[in-house]
């Protein structure tokens, strides 16, 4: 039996290397992989915990995270298709046209 | 030999966690956007395997069809759609902060440690009560179902419009026309 | 032609230049096109040609006026007995023979055997190129027949050099004519076979219908001859306008298109096989005796003059422009092809359509790349 | 109309129509030849194989001018000899080479040679001279010309020294027309 | 039964190697069975050289394609185009993990079931696992650094998502008419209800079997490897072994297709008219076939018409293709989930 703490460990390290990710890459796609690994391990947690609880709620959030990503997922790849179009590029630092 | 039958969950979890961690450090640490995602599909495929283990078989499949499916699928497509083979070097900046990431980590590394002592005493989690909704033994599937469409059937619905809004959202910004300035 | 040192792989994000062919599946033997894509879409579309370039025309004047003819062959080589008559046509025209009738009727049934053969050969191959793969065997199986006859007439299937100056080297074989009879009695079936397979067929049309539209004034611009400019409307057919061989004693109709796209296109060439059949049973019908080569010298010096005369070759307007210093090699010789003129309005056809849709359109103004490079 | 448009708009009968001909076809005669076991069977007329009959050529050179790719390759010389007690020049031949590898199998030189019957004819219905080695292989002299020696004939047909007639299409060897050769 | 590590490992273990063996040889088989086919349905008799009447033609391919020199394009992506053919080969395989092929049956007093696994989420499962499969097409269309291979790809990648919606929701129809995910209880409630559910789900048949041809890149929908336009699509640089792989997933997802269409709407092994018919008829002869050679006999007519279709059918242009995914099965197969669910609750009383 796993119990729920290796998992949390788990998603705990997920998250961290998704923050992390965030922070260092300057790539606009490989952040968005990386918001999309903190919604994993988001959803490790959900899952974990509803196992813990033995309460389904747990999973039916994970459901709605899953949904939410897709969301984020598209919206996202629409920005950075329509970034490329204007800019040519995919570079977050590059891309400072609302600093004014 | 019994040992191996009785700790096989366990042992499926830590190969399961090494992937899932190996290909996140890989989203992070791979150049080519390509492989990135690729290793990202590793994890998600890691994490799945994590879900069975967890009994959630439905988040399981759900996971696969609709991160491996789907969204992966879609950033592979956007990946070749903007021909991003090759990526900007990384500014320097983030050099500064490798002194107090290092700190940070070391303290997360201890947390981690602690956490685990504490869990190897914890009791043991049990799933038998995911089955029962209503008093009967069911399916994942089906209690995830019923809850779903039961219980949260508004944020159900509120999801789907928030689906239905992205989809659009994405269906504009993905356009030719928004490039010379003319919708949105 | 395409300037081959400004082509980048990715000019910008949006658009990418891909050479397709020569070396391709769907372009018939050897054409380039550069095309411009955005996406799938084309921008632009640049056919780039010579890849089979022999140097015929030049070929031509060191040869003796006979000896040409086996070069002829070789420019159409799914066509030869059209590009036969061309030939010979033009420089019995300087000659002034006449060709003796019965020379003239095996000539005619020669030619819409061969107009069936390469449309035939048309149809197999622009329905694979659609994705269609057995009308591909159903009308080579077809051709064969005709092959067996053009075999059993002159000794060669493909590359016939069926005929002479002054008229026909041989006379038909015994049986040649029942034979013939019993091919083009049943080929009307056949036809109808394979119209079941793909006239009302929902992808066929979708493929076809409105894709590679060019207007008949569009069309007459370009000088597009054959059936891509009869699928446009325009009734121009040469058999009708300039009657060659006694082409004005049978009775035949021009099937023309009313859109020009693909699918009329189609249509055109399937009505104009069971033209053909319609002209072979004529031919047989009244078959008249007598010789087959009109008196000529065993040496063709045709005298001093040039001429020009064309035939309705299976792709349209053939024609070969003569020009004679009385010696016994031509002085020059020029060809007008059908398909490379035909073949000029491939980008005004396919600007805006997607990949799939040149394939389609390639296909269905049937070029032959070795009329085209000559 | 309408009603039947609209019908057959949703429901595919015309695919299903494609398929009932391809389905149909499944059961029909095959129209392939398995080829090395199964030849086919060339018409008379078929432009094969050369022939050469040495002592028919009057050495005219009509073949080799006719031929629009210039591949016959003659050569000859005078002699004297005597006939009938008078000396009379005769032309021999030194060299006739065919350089089949570039034939085109128009048959203008069968069609140019004035003997009767012809001394060089496309002999009918052998049409198997592929070599993996085309200069050497595909190069006929005057012997060659008539053994064959590489090309493997139509079944039924003989090369020219072993009695193939020029005016006999099926090669004659069994029934032996014509006369003997010597 | 009293060693766990028969039940836990051994069994497990051989089955998995049966039927590897078996999808391997069948799609091997299914290569030679389609270029017969398709030659007699081109007035040709396809091949007949190797072996009798060329039967050994599959395995002289396969061990051509054994030896045949690996190249690797100079400027390809050399790891994932070694990944590509992994990434469409192993989830084409693991499908057939679920696949019942038929029940359960007793050997040497064992309990044996021709099925590796039967999950509680089969049909979840199998949608997953093979929606993976598009990553080899993708990522070898695009590791091999082609442009026709990258149109391939992209191709292959909008019209493998796209045909998994109308698919999956024609196959929700099934499972609200069994009332369950796994595999084996479909086929039972079929018997159950002693109708296959082919003649209740009709339309969503048809969805299924129509997008199922999608999903495999075959003809009419054969645009990523369009051999008139794109060359060979996403394998056009592939060869040898790595083509092979392409080759065998192709065929294996035919199968698989095949086998989930005969499991849902055809009853799988069951034999043809359950219940009613074979008792009115009292038909013996039938109850003597073995279950798995009724569900081997519905695999191979699906797959037959695989063959007749890509030898009748002109292939769709790309944006046919979408536009009939997305405005004509969509719309379509919801309705019919909807029209399904009102029936199943007004006749079914659930």
């Amino acid at each position: 039996m796993i119990s729920t703490t290796h998992v949390l460990v788990l998603s705990l390290a997920l998250f961290t290397l998704g923050v992390v990710g965030m922070a260092v890459r300057r790539n606009f796609i490989t952040v968005l992989m990386c918001v999309e690994l903190i919604l994993n391990a988001a959803n490790l947690n959900f899952i974990a915990f509803s196992r813990q609880l033995g309460d389904l709620t747990g999973q039916v959030f994970a459901v709605f995270v899953i949904t939410i990503a897709a969301a984020e997922a598209a919206i996202g790849l629409g920005i950075i298709v329509a970034l490329v179009r204007l800019k040519q590029t995919v570079n977050l630092d590059q891309v400072n046209v609302m600093e004014g | 030999m019994t040992w191996f039958l009785v700790h096989f969950a366990q042992i499926v979890f830590y190969c399961l966690a090494a992937v899932a961690l190996a290909g996140a450090v890989g989203v992070i640490a791979f150049r080519s956007p390509v492989h990135a995602a690729l290793s990202l599909l590793g994890t998600f495929l890691a994490v799945a395997g994590v879900f069975v283990l967890m009994q959630a078989e439905f988040l399981a499949a759900v996971q696969v069809l609709i991160y491996a499916g789907g969204i992966m699928v879609l950033f592979l497509f956007v990946i070749m759609l903007v021909k991003a083979r090759d990526i900007p070097d990384e500014p320097q900046y983030v050099r500064r902060l490798v002194p107090a990431a290092v700190i940070l980590g070391v303290l997360l590394a201890a947390l981690v440690g602690v956490g685990l002592w504490a869990a190897s005493s914890g009791p043991p989690a049990d799933g038998a009560a995911l089955r029962l909704v209503a008093g009967a033994p069911l399916g994942n599937t089906e209690a995830v179902g019923w809850s779903l469409y039961r219980d949260y059937l508004l944020p159900f619905e509120v999801v789907s419009i928030v689906l239905l809004v992205a989809m659009i959202g994405a269906i504009v910004m993905g356009r030719k026309e928004t490039g010379r300035g003319g919708a949105a | 032609m395409g300037n081959l040192e400004t082509l980048k792989p990715f000019p910008d994000s949006e658009e990418m230049e891909i050479s397709f062919g020569p070396q391709h599946p769907a372009t018939h033997g050897v054409l380039r096109v550069l095309l411009r894509l955005d996406g799938e879409r084309i921008v632009d579309a640049k056919p780039v040609i010579g890849y089979l370039h022999r140097g015929t025309e030049k070929i031509f004047e060191r040869e003796t006026y006979n000896g040409a003819i086996p070069h002829t062959d070789r420019l159409d080589y799914t066509a030869a007995a059209t590009n036969n008559q061309a030939l010979v046509g033009a420089v019995e025209k300087i000659m002034g023979v006449t060709v003796p009738p019965r020379a003239s009727a095996i000539r005619v049934m020669l030619a819409e055997l061969q107009r069936i053969a390469s449309h035939t050969i048309w149809l197999g191959t622009h329905a694979l190129d659609i994705g269609a793969q057995s009308p591909f065997f159903y009308t080579f199986e077809e051709r064969e027949k005709v092959l067996d006859l053009f075999e059993e007439y002159c000794g060669a299937r493909l590359t016939l050099n069926s005929m002479r100056v002054g008229g026909q080297p041989y006379d038909l074989t015994d049986g040649w004519v029942d034979r013939c009879r019993t091919f083009v009695d049943q080929f009307p079936a056949r036809v109808a076979e394979w119209e079941r397979l793909l006239t009302t067929n929902r992808i066929w049309k979708l493929r076809t219908v409105g894709v590679g539209v060019i207007s008949a004034a569009n069309a007459i611009e370009w000088g597009l001859t054959g059936p891509p400019l009869r699928g446009s409307g325009v009734k121009w057919d040469i058999r009708k306008v300039f009657p060659y061989d006694r082409y004005d004693e049978y009775d035949f109709e021009i099937p023309v298109g009313a859109n020009g796209d693909t699918y009329d296109r189609y249509l055109v060439r399937m009505e104009e096989m069971r033209q053909s059949v319609r002209i072979i049973k004529q031919c047989l019908a009244k078959l008249p005796d007598g010789p087959v080569m009109a008196k000529v010298p065993k040496v063709i010096k045709p005298p001093k003059g040039e001429a020009y005369f064309s035939v309705e070759s299976p792709k349209g307007e053939l024609g070969f422009y003569v020009v004679s210093d009385g010696g016994a090699h031509p002085y020059r010789l020029h060809v007008r092809p059908a398909c490379f003129i035909n073949l000029q309005a491939l980008p005004e056809m396919v600007r805006g359509l997607l990949v799939a849709d040149l394939i389609a359109v390639i296909g269905t103004l049937d070029i032959v790349l070795g009329e085209i490079d000559r | 109309m309408g009603f039947w448009d609209l019908v057959t708009s949703i429901v595919p009968f015309e695919l299903a129509q494609g398929l009932g001909v391809t389905g149909r076809f499944l059961f029909k005669k095959k129209a392939t030849i398995q080829y090395p076991e199964v030849k086919p069977v060339p018409k008379d007329r078929f432009r094969g194989m050369f022939g050469f009959s040495e002592e028919r050529c009057i050495v005219c050179h009509a073949c080799a001018k006719a031929c629009p790719i210039d591949i016959i390759h003659i050569q000859d010389h005078f002699e004297e000899i005597e006939v009938d007690g008078k000396k009379r020049k005769k032309k021999v031949l030194d060299r006739y080479d065919i350089d089949v590898k570039r034939c085109m199998f128009c048959g203008l030189c069968e069609e140019a040679c004035p003997t009767k019957p012809l001394a060089i004819w496309l002999t009918t219905k052998s049409y198997e001279a592929s070599a993996y080695e085309r200069n050497e292989r595909l190069y006929f002299t005057k012997e060659r010309l008539q053994d064959w020696k590489g090309v493997r004939p139509y079944p039924g047909v003989v090369s020219p020294r072993d009695g193939q007639m020029p005016d006999d299409p099926t090669g004659g060897s069994a029934a032996g027309r014509g006369e003997p050769k010597p | 039964m009293a060693n766990p590590w028969v039940a836990f490992l051994l069994v497990p273990l051989v089955k998995i190697v049966v039927i590897l063996l078996a999808v391997i040889l069948l799609a091997a088989y299914m290569s030679f069975f389609e270029r017969k086919v398709l030659a007699y349905m081109q007035i040709r008799i396809g091949p007949n050289r190797v072996g009798p009447r060329g039967w050994l033609q599959p395995i002289a391919d396969a061990l051509k394609l054994l030896v045949k020199e690996d190249i690797v394009p100079e400027r390809a992506e050399k790891l994932v185009y070694f990944l590509g053919p992994v990434l469409v080969v192993v989830p084409a395989l693991v499908v057939f993990s679920v696949i019942p092929f038929g029940p359960a049956f007793k050997l040497f007093g064992y309990e044996v079931t021709p099925y590796l696994t039967d999950v509680n989420i089969g049909i979840l499962f199998i949608l997953g696992v093979s929606s993976i499969g598009v990553y080899g097409v993708i990522l070898g269309g695009w590791a091999s650094n082609n442009k026709f291979s990258m149109m391939g790809g992209l191709r292959s990648a909008a019209q493998l998502v796209s045909y998994e919606v109308p698919m999956g929701l024609s196959v929700v129809t099934v499972l609200l008419m069994a009332n369950s995910l796994s595999l084996v209880k479909i086929v039972e409630a079929q018997k159950q209800a002693g109708v296959w559910y082919v003649i209740p789900g009709i339309v969503a048949f048809f969805i299924y079997f129509v997008c199922g041809v999608a999903e495999t890149n075959r003809n009419p929908f054969d645009l990523p490897e369009a051999e008139s336009e794109l060359v060979a699509g996403f394998h056009t640089e592939y060869s040898g072994m790595k083509f092979a792989f392409y080759f065998l997933a192709e065929y294996a997802n035919m199968v698989v297709i095949s086998s989930i269409a005969t499991v849902l709407f055809l009853g799988g092994w069951l034999p043809p008219f359950p219940n009613w018919l074979a008792a009115v008829w009292a038909l013996p002869a039938l109850a003597w076939i073995p279950p798995i050679a009724w569900f081997v006999l519905k695999m191979a007519a699906f797959l037959f018409v695989y063959i007749w279709f890509r030898g009748t059918f002109p292939r769709y242009r790309f944006d046919q293709l979408m536009d009939l995914g997305w405005k004509v099965f969509i719309p379509v197969s919801l309705v019919n989930l909807m029209a399904v669910a009102l029936g199943v609750l007004l006749i079914g009383g659930r």
